[in-house]
């Protein structure tokens, strides 16, 4: 039923998009995806999120509200894949479909499908191209918020590559995603372990918070191997300084524009895909500008 | 030395009279305060939305409401006595995170012994805060509580190794997620946890001594009453208020993880204070609490049903909370212009 | 059954101020507390150098009523005339700007502060002088001072840099009483300032407080329940009783028995005895 | 100057106790607070339904000695002991327990709460009785007996069911007093009882002391700066000076005169006049 | 009522007088408190980290405490008054976004300009909660501070769109960044506001004036201490601290972004109560303050170079902040033992 919606503006098939949250630039492009989508289809998406990246009460009481507004579907990117779970069995068991995107259930086949990169392969690809840059060297780790599982996923993903590649890991310190917290943790372990050549962090702002902190201490950012995950404009301004060697772009405006148009789809009742994947790009100093000219696109 | 001023003139007993009638009448209404204040938020909300008033909604307000209220019920006990107890949104992590070890290490197959286990487990840690703050001789459970806030989440994160666990018994969801008819079975839970609480405070002498400590501890101490195991008994409940919210927060999302709760001890704090506790202690009701739960809750649940960002969230939050102190404050200032005996503050 | 303690006070000389002009009147003061009338129409005159002793039982309403005339509590009606003139007085600021001193009952000490800090807290000393929240403390003035005055009193103080919370309920209440007779510059009033005193100390207040008209040209408003006290200092006595005034007399031992009787209730309010005004 | 208020309160019998046994033993109490001597050896002994009076200047260590005794401060040395036998007593709930009751200068009321709870708390009634901590509060029997209480100290208050912080000074005191009395079993203690109190509330309260030893088989100590109340309910007066016990005696209007040297110091410690014991 | 029991016999001088000379020496140690605290900390962690004493690092640690050491110092003032400021880490991310706008958005090219426009932002959002809590008569600053908290975090994010702004002028960047020596710049600013708070807490009648207050608010009032404007401007001097701290962090990560100083206050809180102030109010030294914001930072840094996981910092944090407190008491007793009169505490 699609009547009866508070503040339904159009009259397209109304879609609610509940991520993680809407506070950092990476979730920020999703919903710029999500959005353009819900203009170029003409359907209905609302956008929300919880005010941190963790606050997983929070997303399920946004989701709750999707429910009570009998939205036509959702789509959902899981703050903790399993947490959510009862809640969007909930969503079901009221007959709205739910997609996940960014972050699967594994083991949950209620969702229509999933629609993303899994964090622990995009880590995987981080620590492949690291390996490719250089065979030899300690490398320090800065994992996000401990316990939040998209953030500890990529750092598990690269270090498994590292480890394997013969790469010392040095120290694997957490900064809390927080940009001043990866500057100063990296000025920690760069003096406990003044041969850290590689830095990789599992968001790009941390990534900057470090290269800030290798600067602070004498070195030349572009000497070393600094690997950030997200792709945000200032991961890639960075890149074209010489600074940032590369970031891992989950294609988040991808994620959001290809959820709504496969939510379109599971409301007219077509069948889609269990699994889409939209892939990574890895953005390096030699697809920047062109990288930071779709990002230009996309804000539009 | 030579300023003067003359007085403004006495009413007119007519006028003065008129005047009096129309404080009264803002009175009665302001005289409820936080309940006021939760009705107009109501009628706010239904107003804007007309799914604000089903009766699916008003369970998720309750459902969402349900663990702040929990917390607010132990903090209020440690409120009145003049603390603060920074803990509990940690020991929600810790305690589930020990429960649902517990259920899958042991194998235990029914949910019901591990309720008690994740209670126990907050009052265990509730009791080693108290005895820090009590027997340490702090002079504030402050440092005490936010060491415990930290120690806390270590261990959670220790314990879990930072994964969640998943899979509750089906006691502890039907406590986190079942409803009879449209009311939450942990709505009914806080009612009764609610009405025990009332009648702890009201009717039995550990509750005249709590608000005796909270008014002049170094006097309770001199009239015999034994000062810190009271104290330490109110950081017990208040642990276990954190055990017995970490069964609702696990039972929402049948598992366990150790970033839950985080911060949640402020947003307890705050119903208690909105609710008309003092931090200089010694004032505080359970009605007060619960309704300043509610609000909270009722806020969120208005402000996700109208999609409003999470930054207008934010300032429609601190807004809030400074209207519900303000009426609380014209509440007094309004019974001292009429000259009326506070009597329901001295059910204490 | 007499008390010969503080005997050898030196009498204070006992008419004046009876042709001096009123310095304070208070007019129709009314003071409600909830259900509780404090005060139900008070009116009291003090004039220039004149020392009234304020008499009553406990809750009669004296405490109240110099909190009204110093700006702690506001009247609910009544109005209040410094040397004539109708004042609002809302603040303790405003009273000690209009040279109002008091010492309360429930005094406003600073137990986390020294002696010194206590005595000028709010009238620092300072250099330059005239910069007052942000001027330089001028410490060796303020304890030289100090010093001085804390003698005239002979109060006996443990340290004199020690907190004034680990001090005895009476060192405490020598040093409000200090306080406050340093800055009144018109009046003074006292609301049981040697109820914690001992003898010597009493004795030393009551004599400052004899002082104070001819010396400061103070007038002083004195409550007390020791009737030895008012016979040794006061010019008048003024009773209340349950929120009024009740009477009042010229406290000697010869009317000391009257004063009492109207303390208790013995005479009613329409019997005051015409005492020899 | 003779204080003539307070005159028709009935004589005490004056020589009780004098025969009877010591209940409490003070041997050679030393307290020190920093580098003040607030007891420098002091010994007391107080007999059965004996009233002593413990004078001294402002300062003297008479509150630290009766804090000693009621176990708010430890002794650094010295003894105690309760019908001859040495007791320690740590916390106030010792010093309850073995039936010393006192009225602190600094009172332990409670402001929030009202004058039956104030009355009652650490010692309420309940249903069952043997539940202390977790028993249901028996608010009727309290009330009854609360104002059977206040009634026999005619004390005035302005509603049974207000908060005690709101009440005047003497109103608080009075509640204070009456709590002592109705839970002492064998000493109690009143440090400056009648400070604060009116005319009519200090008659009742010095009648009440008076009364005690008889009606109730308990001994008192009393702390007072008045002269007056001492001569009337005291059977002994024990004057302190800078710590330590001057001297001694029974207090009569002819006494008088040398009890207030003492306390001032005219005479010296050596020099105590033997007293009629 | 027969109960009876020995006193414990008096030492024999000879035995007590060691005795005594134990305690005197564990006091001589203990006295300093939180700079013995600082002092074993930086022993055990130079033992276990030969790197530690370096100068460098001893620069990063200097740096990585600056910013809760300016909070800290805003924050020392407000709990002097018995008072809390929780708004100074949203403050931070409010007033570093609007001086990123402010730069990018008018185009001005010297850093110098924003400086102060970022720290008198600070001020002003002080002012406001501050008058809040003055003039609206609310009886504690926990719940207007909480409100600013949520205000200031929405404002940040609406603000900036979620967005970081990258980019900071030269003048910012050398507040943050900059080393002279070994010595970082933010380290000599800190310095220099530590004796600037110091002169006017001890020397300057304001100081008194705040310190009266915290101990007894309605006294100050009746001897005519302005009490309200004096409260203000506390709350204002905590909001500046903040907006100095924002200086500091955007200059260190040469960025502005709205989740920036996410809960700094409670470090800043921890760091005041860790160096001796108490939140009854009335007491608290700069040195203290500093000291306690030290302490953290070298736990910090010294769990960082040892690599330890984020789950044993929080319980390592934990354990120290316990084992501060616990300092003081300690210190509280031996010197009531020794009976030797505090008098360093009555610099006040
Ligand atoms: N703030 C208040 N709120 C309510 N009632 C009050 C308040 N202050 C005083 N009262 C009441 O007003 C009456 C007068 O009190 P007040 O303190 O003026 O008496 P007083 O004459 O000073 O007595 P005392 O000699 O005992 O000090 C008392 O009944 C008291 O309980
Ligand atoms: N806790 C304390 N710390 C330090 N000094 C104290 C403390 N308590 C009392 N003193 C000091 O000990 C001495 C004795 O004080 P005490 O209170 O016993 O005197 P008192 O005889 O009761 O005087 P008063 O008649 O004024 O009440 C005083 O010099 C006082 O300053
Ligand atoms: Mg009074
Ligand atoms: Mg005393």
């Amino acid at each position: 039923g699609g009547n009866g919606g508070g503040g339904s503006e159009g009259d397209g098939p109304r879609v609610a998009v509940v991520l993680k949250t809407l506070t950092s630039p990476y979730w920020l492009q999703v919903k710029g995806g999500a959005e353009q989508a819900g203009k170029d289809t003409g359907a209905d998406v609302t956008l929300a999120g919880a005010t941190q990246e963790t606050a997983v009460q929070e997303q399920i009481d946004k989701v709750r509200a999707a429910i009570t507004q009998q939205v036509d579907a959702l789509v959902v990117a899981p703050t903790q894949a399993e947490q959510l779970q009862p809640v969007l069995e909930e969503a079901k068991s009221a007959d709205i479909p739910v997609l996940l995107v960014d972050t699967n259930i594994e083991g949950w086949d209620g969702a229509e499908t999933f629609i993303g990169t899994d964090n622990r392969s995009a880590g995987e690809q981080a620590g492949e191209f690291i390996t490719e840059q250089t065979s030899e060297g300690s490398a320090l780790l800065i994992r996000g918020v401990p316990g939040n599982p998209s953030t500890d996923d990529r750092i598990d993903g690269a270090k498994e590559v590292l480890e394997e590649a013969g790469i010392d890991i040095a120290a694997e310190l957490s900064a809390n995603s927080d940009r001043a917290e990866g500057r100063s943790v990296t000025a920690d372990a760069l003096q406990a372990n003044p041969d850290i050549s590689i830095i990789f962090a599992a968001n790009d702002d941390m990534a900057l918070g470090a290269i800030e902190a290798v600067k602070a201490a004498g070195l030349n950012p572009a000497d070393m191997t600094i690997v950030g995950v997200d792709g945000t404009s200032d991961a890639v301004e960075s890149i074209q300084n010489g600074e940032l060697t590369a970031s891992i772009a989950q294609n988040a405006y991808d994620m959001g524009v290809t959820s709504v148009e496969e939510a379109l789809k599971v409301i007219d009742g077509e069948t889609i895909e269990k699994r889409i994947d939209t892939g990574v790009t890895l953005v390096t100093a030699d697809n920047a500008e062109e990288y930071a000219q779709q990002l230009a696109d996309q804000e539009g | 030395m030579t300023q003067t001023a003359a007085l403004p003139p006495t009413p007119t007993p007519s006028s003065s009279q008129r005047h009096n009638q129309l404080l009264k009448a803002t009175l009665a209404l302001v005289r409820l305060g936080p309940l006021v204040m939760l009705g107009v938020l109501v009628l706010i909300m239904a107003s804007v939305s007309p799914l604000f008033l089903t009766g699916r909604n008003l369970g998720n307000v309750g459902l969402e409401a349900s663990v702040v209220a929990i917390l607010a019920l132990g903090q209020l006990l440690v409120i009145i006595t003049a603390g603060i107890d920074l803990s509990q949104g940690s020991l929600i992590a810790l305690t589930s995170v020990v429960g649902a070890l517990w259920i899958r290490d042991l194998d235990i197959v029914s949910g019901w012994a591990v309720i008690p286990t994740m209670i126990l487990a907050g009052g265990l840690a509730g009791a080693i805060s108290g005895t820090l703050f009590v027997k340490g001789k702090i002079p504030h459970p402050f440092l005490p509580t936010l060491a415990m806030l930290m120690v806390a989440r270590g261990l959670a994160l220790l314990f879990s190794d930072g994964q969640p666990i998943t899979g509750m018994p089906d006691a502890i969801r039907t406590l986190g997620s079942s409803r009879i008819g449209d009311v939450p079975v942990a709505v009914i839970l806080v009612a009764a946890l609610a009405v025990l609480i009332h009648v702890l405070l009201t009717r039995v002498t550990w509750g005249q001594w709590i608000y005796a400590i909270g008014a002049n501890r170094e006097g309770a101490r001199r009239v015999g009453i034994p000062v810190d195991r009271v104290l330490i008994s109110v950081y017990v409940l208040s642990g276990m208020a954190a055990g017995t919210a970490a069964l609702v927060v696990s039972g929402q999302t049948n598992s366990a993880y150790p970033t839950a709760g985080n911060l949640m001890e402020l947003s307890a704090i705050a119903a208690v204070i909105i609710g008309g506790a003092s931090f200089f202690g010694g004032r505080g009701t359970v009605l007060g609490a619960i309704v300043g739960a509610l609000i909270l809750g009722v806020i969120q649940n208005g402000l996700n049903l109208l999609n409003v960002s999470a930054a207008w969230q934010y300032v429609a939050l601190g807004t809030v909370v400074v209207i519900a102190v303000e009426m609380d404050v014209l509440r007094g200032y309004l019974e001292s212009r009429l000259r009326i005996i506070r009597t329901e503050e001295k059910e204490a | 059954m007499t008390e010969t303690a503080a005997n050898d006070v030196t009498t204070p000389a006992r008419d004046h101020g009876r042709q001096e002009p009123p310095v304070l009147e208070v007019r129709g003061a009314v003071k409600r507390f909830g259900a509780v009338t404090a005060l139900g129409g008070v009116d009291l005159t003090l004039r220039r150098r004149q020392v009234v002793g304020l008499l009553g039982d406990n809750g009669a309403g004296k405490s109240t009523l110099i909190k009204a005339i110093t700006g702690v509590h506001a009247l609910d009606e009544g109005q209040i005339l410094l040397d004539g003139e109708p004042v609002s007085i809302r603040t303790p600021t405003e009273a000690r700007q209009h040279g109002i001193e008091a010492v309360y009952q429930d005094l406003a000490l600073f137990d986390n502060l020294g002696i010194v800090s206590n005595l000028y807290l709010g009238n620092e000393l300072t250099k330059p002088r005239r910069f007052r929240a942000l001027g330089w403390l001028d410490r060796k003035a303020m304890e030289r001072d100090a010093r001085e005055r804390l003698e005239k009193l002979q109060v006996n103080v443990p340290s004199f840099n020690s907190q004034i919370g680990l001090m005895s309920g009476g060192q405490r209440q020598a040093v409000a009483v200090a306080r406050a007779v340093a800055f009144a510059s018109r009046v003074l009033i006292l609301d049981e300032p040697t109820a914690a005193l001992g003898v010597r100390e009493t004795r030393n207040v009551l004599d400052t407080i004899s002082r104070l008209p001819e010396e400061h040209d103070l007038s002083v408003i004195l409550i007390s329940h020791n009737m030895d006290h008012v016979v040794q200092v006061c010019d008048e006595a003024v009773v209340m009783r349950q929120g009024r005034v009740v009477g009042s007399a010229t406290p000697s031992p010869d009317t000391l028995q009257d004063i009492v009787s109207m303390i208790v209730g013995a005479t009613g309010p329409g019997s005051t005895p015409p005492t020899g005004k």
